[in-house]
């Protein structure tokens, strides 16, 4: 078969494309009106379960941005069991994440002794104003309704402990 | 220097007699060209100045530096495990592959070593982050040349790579996913089936792209003894993947030398091509990509079962010594000098990046050539600015 | 277009990986090349070999290593052996500073020793023989290292940007112009009594931020929460 | 197309009529041909959908481009020699006017109706050149030096051999005017059977080729787009361009497209005309008045068509180089036009 002039191929490529596009329609998603849905691991934006912070400043201290801010204070907690003393916990007063400075590494998340922190796969919340990404622990807070469930993992994968 | 191409030596004297026109005879003003640092060919802030005689360079110099970010004054002051995530974006079409060395290195000073199965998706997410790298410059280099449909196919079929990288490590540019004694965690349930498919794509999209471009008359006249770059050189100079192959050179650091990594559970060639120019340097990345489809689907294969993460305490110290590990990254050896004092973080780390010896080639390369020759040969040295800048 | 090769293979055969023993013959060819100026190397079994050498016959070396085949050119770059008067910034100021930490800062250098506080460091690589070598060598107190460029040609950028970053002369470089940083900066960034001012403007976040609870009103705080 | 008129229409009527005619001749095409080929051909042959916000399938895009252009500062560069770089992209706009003037759409819907008309719609389409050159002198940027003077040689040298390959047509036609070279083409007969005319395009396959190849290099398009480059020179004599005045520049490089386009269409295709025979016209005063308004639309049809070809290239092909070109026009394409004339001239004495 003698060879088709590398210019004729070409052409053939791009009307290739436009035929397809036209039958099945193009690879892009229309943002606004069709959204893609990122993958469960996707780290878009950390979630606070405020409950559970202890106020160990452990994701503070390993934030390679130091983009978390985290004030508590001391405070008596009632007891675990009926009759029990009452326990001295850390109050959380502040705990802020600068999405400015953060660079989405997810190492807070993963030094939380605690499971206080998690990845959402949320990614619109783009402000006009640098200073509104700095998202404070009630915000954060609203962000746990969109953590899904960590997904099951591959064949031959170790059990979680 | 020696062993100079014909080209090379014609557009040397072609130079010269430029440079004698200016200066005695005629007195006509040669012209300083500066390409950059914004210009759409230098994909970042890479700025060349070029002293031209009509279109003719008689010597251009590369500046740069508007990117720098000072790295390895960066890395003094983080801890091992932070610092993957800021070299991450040394190279930011192929990040994950920027860890690997690092780790591996810090690996080799605390004596440990990943289980098999970190290392086979290690070596897997590697070669996809060289085809997401390698496949948009496939893309691109038909945009430096004024085709402007390849770019879009290529983004569109790196899409399904990078989905595969976020899916796995939920960073679709900065995976941040390795980590001293393994992985951050196991692979999702359906990736190997989805990965499979998406190599088969890429594979239709090499041959959509060797079609539309490599086959293309307009393109080899373009690239084909254009920017020759003879092996020893490109040695000097300490060019190396792609650009150094197609200098001739038979150097693979997957091949030739040993890592704990999966690579020589594989069956895989090196490509490798005779004439050091600007279409040897594309040609072998389109078969390093397809070579890299290949390696994937074998790796996934072969995938053996087991823990993702050895044992490493809980706070990383890495024991006093100095380690150098380098790896076949996209662009080309990327290596670490990491040094560290028993610390929390490392004492001193030397990024050896691919970039910045591959550009430093151009004053020589560039000599005698044509403008638009330095968009095309720029382009098949392929660069990535925070590569160069760190 | 021109009678150019369509593809393809060099048809090496893919040579052994470097062993002790070719790593022990390299230091000894070496040794023969440039005598008492090799002055120490150390070798990690199957890892890597380190070579240090005089100061004064840095050329020397790189040209006696090109010959014996080294002649692909990886990097070159100097290392600040000073232990950083700053840390990582990342101190608590109320906390006690810790003893084992003001101990070891006493300036200790790495592998093949050395004596002074900047030291050279270099690879090169056999790209034949599969096997590469870091070069090390102290740097005197005129700070001023032969350059490379006669030797390896890519060695350009890597001394300008050594110069840049420690201060480190090269004699016999063309242009030693600032490749990143502006023409007029003072200091040498990489040093490492060059304070990272990222680190100095902002307090650390992680120093512990925990109201102590109220000792004096136990009765009202039990009763807030 | 005057005369035919029922009404008898003042001459200021009949210029007005001229004018509204000559801008929809213009406009209407670069229109539809940004539309259509440049933000739908283009984006479906990348796998995604172009504008899609503006209008029904972005159809009103263009209007709001407009209206962005028109908004736009209309910035001149300080060392810039003013009047000349405000008065280049009118040159490039009036040039495309003034080749529409002669091209005929329809047995009396012309402009003017020269006895020479090829020769001036040739010499006309190098006057753009003029504007290009002077746009990227006096813009003072270097970008836009290098860009005009590489449109300057290489329109030059694309010229040749679109006369070159046009002369081939006019000797068939055995006339310069191109409402007879669009009447030889209707009426013509292929050994006697005429049921498709004769469009020239069948024996002049050569010299078609070699005028749409001179086309694609004067509308500086893929793989030709050396002056503008934008990876290399960002947008060439343009760059320093904005506002209306880069929108002049962009209407004047696609209507220019299909101006060439329909230039080609009469010298190639038949022009408005479609085989008199399926009527039985024999001359031109034979032919319906209804020609007056289909020859339009046939026109457009198969401009749109060569103009589709012509973008298909430009979407598809990376680009020459400059010396690459000047090679290929002045050692391929001139000896092959030349070639062409005089076989076509010997087979004309011959037969």
């Amino acid at each position: 078969m003698p060879k088709l002039p590398g210019l004729i191929k070409g052409l053939g490529v791009t009307m290739g494309t436009l035929v397809r596009t036209v039958k099945d329609g193009a690879n892009t998603v229309q943002y606004p009106h069709a959204k893609e849905s990122p993958p469960v691991r996707a780290r878009g934006v950390i979630a606070l379960r405020e409950d559970n912070c202890t106020a160990c400043m452990l994701c503070a201290r390993s934030c390679p941005d130091w983009c978390i801010y985290i004030e508590a204070h001391k405070q008596l907690a009632p007891p675990r069991r009926a009759g029990g003393k009452p326990r001295q916990v850390n109050h959380l007063d502040r705990f802020d994440i600068d999405y400015a400075l953060c660079m989405y590494c997810g190492i807070c998340v993963e030094v939380c002794p605690f499971d206080a922190l998690f990845w959402s796969p949320e990614y619109e919340y783009s402000e006009p104003r640098i200073a509104d990404l700095l998202h404070d622990k009630t915000k954060l807070g609203e962000w746990m309704e969109t953590v899904p469930e960590a997904p099951a993992l591959e064949v031959g994968a170790e059990k979680k402990k | 220097m020696t062993m100079l191409s014909e080209r090379q030596q014609l557009s040397y004297i072609a130079s010269q007699a430029a440079d004698a026109r200016l200066n005695v005879e005629l007195e006509t003003e040669g012209m300083t060209l500066n390409i950059g640092p914004q210009h759409p060919a230098t994909h970042g802030t890479l700025r060349i100045i070029a002293r031209l005689d009509g279109e003719q360079v008689i010597w251009a110099e590369p500046s740069a530096g508007y990117m720098h970010r000072g790295y390895e004054k960066l890395t003094e002051v983080r801890t091992f495990p932070q610092v993957t995530s800021l070299i991450n974006r040394i190279d930011w079409l192929g990040s994950f592959a920027n860890e690997v060395p690092f780790i591996l290195a810090a690996e080799k000073l605390m004596e440990i070593e990943a289980p098999p199965r970190a290392q086979h998706i290690r070596t897997i997410l590697f070669e996809l982050s060289r085809i997401a790298n390698v496949g948009l410059f496939l893309g691109d280099l038909g945009v430096q040349m004024g085709a402007i449909t390849p770019v879009f196919l290529a983004f569109r079929d790196r899409e399904y790579v990078l989905n595969l990288i976020e899916g796995a490590t939920g960073g679709r540019f900065h995976p941040n996913f390795d980590r001293i004694g393994g992985l951050k965690d196991d692979l999702p349930q359906g990736w190997i089936d989805e990965t499979r498919q998406v190599m088969k794509k890429l594979r239709g999209f090499c041959d959509e792209i060797e079609d539309l471009l490599f086959g293309n008359e307009i393109f080899q006249s373009r690239t084909r003894g254009i920017g020759v770059i003879p092996a020893d050189v490109a040695r000097q100079y300490g060019l190396s993947g792609a650009n150094l192959r197609a200098s001739g050179v038979d150097w693979d650091l997957r091949r030739d030398q040993s890592l704990p990594m999966a690579w020589d559970k594989v069956d895989f060639k090196v490509w490798t091509h005779p004439d050091g120019d600007s279409w040897a340097r594309c040609w072998v990345r389109l078969q390093e990509v397809r070579e890299s489809t290949k390696i994937v689907d074998q790796l996934l294969d072969t995938m053996p079962a087991g823990p993702v993460m050895a044992k490493v305490p809980r706070i990383i110290k890495v024991p006093e010594g100095e380690a150098w590990v380098s790896t076949e990254n996209p662009l080309g050896e990327m290596g670490y000098y990491v040094v560290s004092k028993g610390d929390l973080g490392p004492f001193r780390v030397k990024i050896r990046s691919a970039s910045f010896n591959n550009i430093s080639i151009t004053p020589w390369v560039l000599k005698g050539v044509y403008v638009p020759d330095i968009i095309t040969i720029l382009a098949s040295l392929y660069f990535i600015l925070g590569d160069i800048d760190r | 277009m021109g009678p150019l090769s369509e593809s393809t293979d060099t048809g090496a055969e893919p040579t052994a990986l470097a062993s002790d023993t070719l790593r022990e013959s390299i230091v000894d060819a070496l040794r023969e090349a440039i005598g008492d100026d090799l002055l120490e190397s150390h070798l990690i079994p199957n890892d890597d070999l380190w070579i240090r050498v005089a100061v004064s016959a840095w050329r020397r070396t790189g040209e006696a290593l090109r010959e014996q085949g080294f002649d692909y050119f990886c990097f070159l770059s100097a290392i600040d052996w000073l232990p950083s008067p700053f840390g990582r910034g990342e101190d608590d100021p109320s906390a006690e500073p810790d003893e084992a930490e003001t101990e070891s800062k006493e300036m200790t250098q790495g592998y093949a020793g050395g004596a002074t506080r900047f030291q050279m460091f270099a690879r090169v690589t056999d790209l034949r023989r599969h096997v590469g070598v870091t070069l090390k060598a102290d740097v005197d107190e005129s700070m001023v290292v032969e350059s490379w460029i006669p030797v390896y040609a890519g060695a350009n950028w890597h001394e300008r940007e050594t110069h840049e970053m420690f201060g480190i002369g090269f004699a016999g470089h063309p242009d030693l112009r600032n490749m990143y940083l502006p023409g007029d900066f003072e200091g040498y960034p990489m040093r490492k009594d060059f304070p990272l001012l990222a680190r100095m403007v902002k307090p650390w976040p992680g120093i512990v931020d925990v109201e102590p609870m109220p000792v004096d009103d136990d009765g009202e705080e039990a009763e807030s929460s | 197309m005057i005369a035919q008129l029922a009404v008898e229409i003042p001459y200021w009527g009949q210029s007005l009529l001229r004018v509204v005619g000559g801008l929809v001749a213009v406009l209407l095409p670069a229109g539809t041909i940004v539309y259509l080929f440049l933000f739908k051909m283009m984006s479906f042959m990348q796998s995604r959908l172009g504008p899609m916000e503006a209008g029904p399938f972005g159809s009103m895009q263009l209007f709001a481009e407009v209206g962005k252009w028109l908004q736009k500062e209309d910035i001149v560069p300080e060392n810039a020699d003013a009047r000349i770089y405000k008065i280049a992209p009118i040159i490039v706009l009036v040039s495309t006017f003034l080749l529409v003037v002669v091209i005929p759409f329809g047995p009396d819907a012309w402009f003017t109706n020269f006895s020479a008309g090829v020769f001036y719609a040739l010499a006309i389409g190098s006057v753009s050149v003029i504007g290009i050159l002077v746009a990227g002198w006096s813009s003072a940027n270097k970008y836009s030096l290098l860009g005009g003077l590489r449109a300057a040689g290489q329109l030059i040298a694309y010229e040749l051999p679109m006369v070159l390959a046009v002369v081939g047509v006019v000797i068939q036609a055995g006339s310069m005017n191109l409402q007879d070279i669009v009447m030889a083409q209707n009426t013509g007969e292929i050994f006697g059977w005429s049921g498709i005319g004769f469009p020239f395009v069948l024996t002049q396959f050569v010299g078609f080729l070699i005028f749409m190849i001179a086309v694609q290099a004067e509308l500086t398009q893929a793989p030709f787009d050396m002056p503008i480059a934008e990876s290399e020179l960002v947008s060439g004599y343009m760059t320093e361009y904005s506002g209306f005045r880069f929108l002049m520049f962009f209407i004047g490089e696609f209507a220019t497209a299909g101006v060439f386009a329909l230039i080609a269409s009469v010298l190639f295709l038949g022009g408005w005309g479609i085989p008199f025979s399926w009527f039985g016209w024999e001359t031109i005063d034979q032919v319906d008045n209804w020609m007056n308004i289909a020859g339009p639309l046939i026109m457009f049809t198969k401009m749109m068509v060569l103009t589709g070809i012509i973008m298909w290239v430009r979407f598809s092909y990376p680009r020459f180089r400059e010396d690459q070109l000047q090679r290929f026009a002045w050692k391929v394409l001139i000896p092959l036009s030349l070639a062409n004339i005089a076989v076509t001239a010997i087979v004309k004495v011959v037969v």
